[in-house]
């Protein structure tokens, strides 16, 4: 019936790319603060670099001498794309590369507008960056223009079992989700993150004790934006595509909604986020299969259920699923509060276990004799 | 030449009657509202529902009238059960923002299903059309044939401005509702209900987008997509106002519809500019304003001397750090 | 008493729960120890009447673009689908085949992660044909996985010459826009016309079009001036003033419009109002046609005085495509849109390749699938594909609008065949 | 003694206001020294320049003799001025603790490169823990360090504020209005505390104060700024009784 295993292998490699594209965007609104709402521009940026780098390599060095965008180039490439393993492997290292440098430039280009603009500007100025990308990339006959670019060779073409092909490519993108994760992880629980949280708090006080706060906002968007751009590399592999209409606003309104339900300032709730969001999708699917005859189409109704959810988890837990907590340094450990969160989850599971016990003895009429109970009230 | 000026009025009217509103909620609630575009999409749709429901031709005032209150009654609900309940809980304006976000995909698709459901009831295509108006073609005025339409906006865009003018500034309500954007601690000390205020401000701005819909409709065909595909002009052009300004947001939107219907046309004549390159034009100019003048509400950022030189500093820090 | 009715109640409750559970458990678990011997016999011969009976449902994907930028003809796209899941299961009774086919649409948003998002949902429900997605570009998005995983796709619509690749899995009900961009060069060449701009949309469509168009209006002799314009906008007034001083500049004898319908109809209504553009000639490929807008008044008359004409792939010659229009329009009032004939066949040719693999398994559908196409005539005409998996035989007929019997209406006035245009006066 | 800051003929206009006007003031090492004037007078203005939020239009600071008008604020702040803000500002979401931490300059654990590698900023963070922790508890508020710093109260914020210079190892101290907003008995423990600090620390603090009462009973030296110029100047006893200051408060406020 229900394929587990072949769910998780489609599912997981989007899940994987849009974990990291929601783990880069809350390093920078979640910590630092910066609302950039023109994640898609890195997005798309490493996509393009990924694809017209492997594709030129490729084509260049099987000698064929066709334009980027033919049918003539896509079959060749669909001809050498399995034959040398080691090839496919090392363009696919070099690609992420050059997306994580390319994007990350572009990402530190773009901090001057942060510079000058309070968080509302911030945002609509990195979104116009955004669609002006989008447009110069129709027009920018390299990668294709309009025709985008098809072919793009996967990493594990040699592999000719496509099950397998596919779970090592799955297994990778999760590898740097789980590297990603834990770099930002690392970065967050130091005095790094630390200081990124000043900023998001009140940047002219953080500048008022000595951090150089343009330098420190710079850098951060050139890491995150580099890393959205290997999430972008990564999704032009998986797809063997790349369009400019795929990188619209619409993708970075996505991601920001990840962030915001799973938690801002959260590492995990960013993934959580993602991952809810990503599911809703599939979940929501069901109704298209149960309800296919309906007035009025169950399509619409899972577009309004995602906004409803949206607007409902805002009201009733508007720091997200998973709230923020206190960056974990070695300073709480002067304090003796190291290990504050596990004693509370354990005191927590004390407490639940209690009740139930309570609840069985209540159940089965047997004196607890201890605690405020009914029994005790009628003692009196 | 005069068709480029005569779509340059078209669309500083059309522009300013989105943006001012959109301008007029952020200032007065902090709200970036990204379901702007639906009030405008909506309005621009109840003249054309109204006309194909009762298959008759609509008037001019009634088609306004209706679209103002359905945007009203919208914004109105947005703000009952989506922002006042979240401005109440202290949220930040980012929660609101992407609350907003929700809200908007939620009525979008919601009244995708009223208007499929309306499609197949009616048995005539609805997704992409316009409003059957009761207005002549042409009107002859001192020997010249003028576009009906192009009056009707001109008038219909100076009408609504200069009533929330006087609106703002001369009723008491209005001066609430500059006094709650301006200082809303204050205000409230003054006695002045904040939440009726906001609700009032809602309902204008929501009105008001929705006849910037119903100006939309007057020149070309709506569809539900029409508010999404224009919010980002729509929202450069409150930008260029430092989203504070309304006179400015619609000095905005006049910069705006001229870059997009007259510098680009300039361009492409003397240097050869694909036309395609409109929207890039759009968004350029507001990168533009935002870098040389930064407008007057954006603030929040570094001291100003700061930003100045940063960029080189910046640089030259790095530079010597890692070379 | 009282102080136990708590305590009774929530033993009910807790009975009930585990009542309820057992009781689901007990029916959905097929054999009981108790009646075994007896159930096992019951239905045993119940299976063997079954399957001579039985009827065997299938399911097939579609996604459609419902909402996002072509959302006009999506929506009319659904009821065409529904009236082509209902005739193939007329056919299919009509035939005596225990089959039944039941389509799942899927709303893609016009976007390629949704689209891709549907494609991994039908897989997981084992769903192994697809028609759709509309654009070409979310065509490419997903084509990669459905290789993969040999689902096979049909697009009714995606005419890009960029996927014209062999052995794959994408099958496309429509010609290329290749064959296209020469019907519309012969036609603009049989009007006498050798000068004309090419306004056309800046995306994979446009762009491909104009470029074949080029070369094959250069082979008739003519010259041709490309002008495109963005597609995410929402109205085009500037773009339309810019297209007549252009014209007026270049001196040219008419414009070739390439677009969708959207954009097509409000370049149209812009046009319309400009005296120099109503001077010229028009011409259009398939994109707009369909599309309600050209129908009003305004509109309408500009078409009458450019005497606007356009390309459609489309075999004119065929009882089944009027058959196909007159029930359409009986359904919704309306004529049907661009590319419903190729949906059509899309649906048809799916069904009946499934019953002719016999297995629900997408190697096997594909190999009958170009058996299915080589001997199906539909509503397109001959259904063929060639190596690459498009329509080999794609036949365009011209349109224009008419007025017919006091309204407006799309009407087909000629076809072109064989590199000749046949225009019917 | 040798001033620990020199601002000389310093003057700031904003568009046709001049806020400041050739304003020239020294505040000498291991001193508390007061500012004070009416409203608009320039106080905070004058702040602001020594801070490096603003560039004089006309004059210098120099501060332990090097020239630092021109600088960046966090430049200013790693020479070794701290300063408050009229409200305060701390970062509320975060805990004291980390508030408190966030002050040390130069931490290595603040680079993007070695923020990953824990081993490089380890020891130094639980050795300025540690200097947190004596901090706290020398004030006995060592209970308040997880405490979420919107939660904290009035007198505490103060506290934390001014301590946090300590930490930064600032020599001067510039602080905006100390006692705005907390009781009559607070302000004066607050200004008990300046004087231990400045014992302790060895720092010089310079104080913008509108509570003259409470400020003359623990400055040096009081400097009075009166529409952008300096007015007076001299020990409290002087000021108080110099009839240029007594009129302009009168007729100011």
């Amino acid at each position: 019936m229900f394929d587990i295993l072949s769910f998780l292998i489609s599912w997981l490699p989007l899940f994987g790319i849009y974990a990291i594209l929601s783990l880069c965007l809350n390093m920078e609104v979640g910590y630092a603060g910066m609302a950039n709402f023109g994640l898609v521009a890195f997005y798309g940026i490493g996509a393009f670099v990924a694809g017209y780098t492997s594709i030129t390599i490729f084509l260049t060095i099987y000698g064929y001498n066709y334009p980027i965008y033919s049918p003539e180039a896509i079959i060749a490439m669909g001809r050498v794309a399995g034959k040398t393993p080691w090839l496919n492997i090392s363009v696919f290292i070099l690609s992420l590369i050059l997306a994580f440098l390319i994007a990350g430039l572009a990402g530190y280009l773009v901090s001057y507008p942060t510079l000058r603009v309070g968080p509302a500007f911030l945002g609509i100025t990195i979104l116009s960056f955004g669609e002006m990308l989008r447009v110069f990339m129709k027009h920018f006959a390299p990668t294709g223009g309009a025709y985008g670019m098809l072919g793009i060779p996967h990493p594990f073409a040699w592999i000719p079992d496509s099950a397998i092909k596919n779970t090592s490519f799955l297994i990778l993108t999760l590898a740097i989700l789980i590297g990603v994760l834990i770099y930002f992880e690392l970065l967050a629980n130091s005095p790094y993150g630390r200081v990124l949280k000043s900023i998001r708090e009140d940047e002219t006080a953080s500048l008022c004790i000595g951090k150089p706060v343009p330098q420190i906002k710079a850098r951060l968007l050139f890491v995150a934006s580099g890393i959205s751009g290997v999430a972008g590399a990564l999704y032009a592999f998986y797809l063997g595509a790349v369009t400019p209409d795929m990188f619209i606003t619409a993708v970075t309104f996505e991601v920001w909604s990840m962030v915001i339900l799973g938690g801002r300032g959260n590492n995990f709730g960013a993934l959580l986020g993602a991952s809810v969001f990503s599911l809703l999708n599939r979940v929501t699917s069901i109704l298209n299969f149960l309800f296919s005859d309906l007035p009025i189409d169950p399509n619409y109704f899972r577009w309004m259920i995602t906004g409803a959810l949206i607007v409902i988890i805002l009201m009733y837990k508007p720091k997200g699923i998973i709230a923020e907590k206190p960056i974990k340094t070695e300073a709480w450990k002067i304090f003796g509060a190291y290990g504050e969160t596990r004693r509370k989850l354990i005191a927590a599971i004390l407490r639940i276990i209690n009740y139930l016990k309570r609840a069985i003895y209540w159940l089965i009429g047997r004196e607890t004799g201890y605690g405020p109970d009914i029994k005790g009230s009628k003692r009196e | 030449m005069t068709t480029e000026l005569i779509n340059t009025v078209w669309y500083a009217c059309i522009y300013g009657l989105m943006a001012v509103p959109l301008t007029l909620s952020y200032r007065t609630s902090k709200v970036l509202n990204f379901a702007h575009g639906v009030y405008v999409t909506i309005g621009a749709y109840i003249p054309v529902l109204i006309a194909k429901g009762f298959g008759i031709k609509i008037s001019p005032i009634l088609a306004v009238s209706a679209s103002f209150a359905t945007g009203a009654i919208i914004a109105m609900a947005s703000h009952t059960f989506v922002f006042s309940p979240l401005i109440k809980k202290k949220s930040t304006p980012v929660t609101l923002m992407i609350a907003s976000m929700g809200l908007w995909i939620f009525i979008k698709y919601a009244f995708y299903a009223v208007l499929g459901t309306l499609q197949k009831a009616w048995m005539t295509p609805i997704f992409y059309t316009s409003p059957n108006l009761e207005i002549p073609r042409l009107i002859s005025f001192m020997g010249m044939d003028i576009d009906a339409k192009l009056i009707l906006i001109i008038s219909l865009t100076a009408a609504t401005f200069s009533l929330l003018a006087f609106f703002l500034t001369k009723t008491k309500v209005g001066m609430a509702i500059r006094a709650i954007a301006d200082n809303p601690e204050l205000a409230q000390i003054t006695g002045i209900s904040r939440d009726k205020t906001l609700l009032v401000t809602w309902a204008i701005s929501g009105g008001v987008a929705a006849i910037g819909g119903f100006a939309w409709s007057l020149f070309a065909y709506v569809s539900p997509e029409t508010g999404d595909n224009v919010i980002l002009q729509v929202f450069a052009c409150s930008v260029i106002g430092g989203l504070i300004s309304l006179p400015i947001t619609f000095v905005g939107s006049v910069i705006i519809s001229s870059t997009e219907n007259l510098l680009i046309v300039f361009l492409n004549r003397y240097l050869g500019v694909e036309l395609s390159f409109r929207p890039f034009l759009s968004f350029f100019v507001l990168l533009l304003t935002i870098l040389i003048r930064p407008p007057a509400g954006a603030g929040g950022g570094l001291p100003y001397r700061y930003r100045l030189r940063s960029i080189f500093r910046v640089f030259q820090r790095e530079v010597k750090k890692n070379v | 008493m009282s102080a136990q009715m708590p305590r009774l109640l929530a033993f009910l409750v807790i009975g009930l729960v585990i009542g309820a559970g057992v009781a689901y458990a007990y029916t959905s678990s097929v054999m009981s120890t108790t009646y075994a011997d007896l159930n096992t016999k019951i239905s045993q011969l119940q299976s063997q009447i079954n399957k001579l009976n039985q009827t065997v449902e299938y399911s097939i994907g579609v996604t459609l673009p419902l909402t996002g930028a072509l959302t006009d003809v999506g929506v009319q796209w659904r009821t065409v689908v529904e009236m082509a899941f209902e005739d193939l299961n007329k056919e299919m009774q009509k035939y005596r085949m225990r089959v039944k086919f039941t389509p799942i649409i899927q709303d893609d948003k016009t976007t390629d992660t949704q689209a891709l998002a549907n494609v991994q949902t039908f897989h997981q429900a084992g769903i192994k044909v697809i028609i759709g997605p509309a654009a070409s570009f979310q065509v490419k998005a997903i084509k990669s996985y459905v290789d993969d995983n040999k689902i096979v796709v049909l697009s009714p619509s995606s005419t890009a010459p960029t996927l014209a690749i062999p052995d794959d899995y994408i099958y496309r009900t429509v010609g290329s826009d290749a064959g296209q961009a020469k019907a519309l060069a012969a036609l603009v060449k049989s009007q006498g016309i050798n000068k004309v701009i090419v306004f056309h949309r800046d995306d994979e469509y446009g762009v491909a079009f104009e470029d074949f168009f080029e070369r094959e209006f250069s082979a008739l002799g003519g010259a041709s001036i490309g002008m495109k314009y963005d597609v995410t906008r929402e109205d085009f007034a500037s773009e339309v003033a810019q297209l007549s001083a252009r014209a007026r500049q270049e001196d040219v004898e008419g414009i070739v419009i390439i677009t969708f319908d959207t954009d097509g109809v409000n370049i149209l209504s812009h046009a319309r109002k400009d005296s120099y553009l109503a001077s010229l000639k028009w011409f259009s490929s398939e994109g707009i046609h369909g599309a309600m807008g050209l129908l009003g008044e305004d509109i309408a008359t500009f078409i009458q005085k450019t005497n606007l004409l356009g390309t459609r792939p489309l075999f004119r010659e065929n009882p089944l495509l009027h058959a196909f229009a007159s029930q359409y329009k009986d359904k919704t009032g309306i004529d049907p849109p661009v590319f419903s004939a190729n949906l059509y066949d899309a649906v048809m040719l799916a069904g009946w390749a499934v019953v002719r693999a016999g297995v629900y398994d997408g190697e096997a559908i594909r190999s009958a699938l170009d058996e299915v196409a080589k001997n199906y005539y539909g509503v397109s005409g001959l259904t063929m594909f060639d190596e690459n998996g498009d329509k080999l035989f794609q036949d365009y007929s011209v349109w224009t609008v008419k007025l017919v019997s006091g309204e407006y209406r799309y009407v087909d006035v000629g076809s072109y065949s064989g590199g000749v245009i046949t225009l019917e006066e | 003694m040798d001033p620990i800051l020199r601002v000389q003929n310093v003057s700031k206009k904003f568009g046709g206001v001049e806020a400041l006007k050739d304003v020239s003031l020294e505040v000498k090492r291991g001193s508390v020294t007061g500012l004070i004037g009416p409203n608009g007078s320039g106080k905070s203005t004058l702040f602001n320049v020594i801070t490096g939020f603003y560039k004089p239009d006309f004059g210098s600071v120099y501060f332990e003799g090097k020239r630092i008008d021109g600088l960046n604020p966090d430049e200013v702040y790693n020479m070794g001025i701290a300063r408050t803000f009229q409200t305060p500002r701390l970062f509320g979401p975060l805990t004291t603790l980390e508030n408190m931490m966030l002050s040390p300059k130069g931490q290595k654990g603040e680079s993007l490169l070695k923020a990953p590698l824990r081993k490089t900023w380890l020891n130094e963070e639980i050795q300025l823990a540690n200097e947190v922790k004596n901090l706290l508890k020398e004030f006995d508020m060592d209970g308040l360090y997880k405490m979420f710093a919107s939660d904290l109260s009035g007198g505490h914020v103060k506290m934390v504020e001014t301590s946090k210079g300590i930490l930064g190892r600032a020599k001067l101290i510039l602080l905006d209005e100390p006692t705005a907003g907390v009781h009559y008995a607070v302000g004066k423990n607050l200004f008990e505390y300046i004087n231990y600090l400045r014992k302790t620390y060895n720092l010089t603090f310079f104080i913008i104060e509108h509570r003259i009462d409470l400020l003359f009973d623990y400055v040096d030296y009081v400097y009075v700024l009166h529409m952008g110029r300096l007015l007076s100047e001299g020990t409290p006893e002087e000021v108080a009784s110099d009839p240029k200051v007594i009129e302009a408060y009168i007729g100011g406020a």
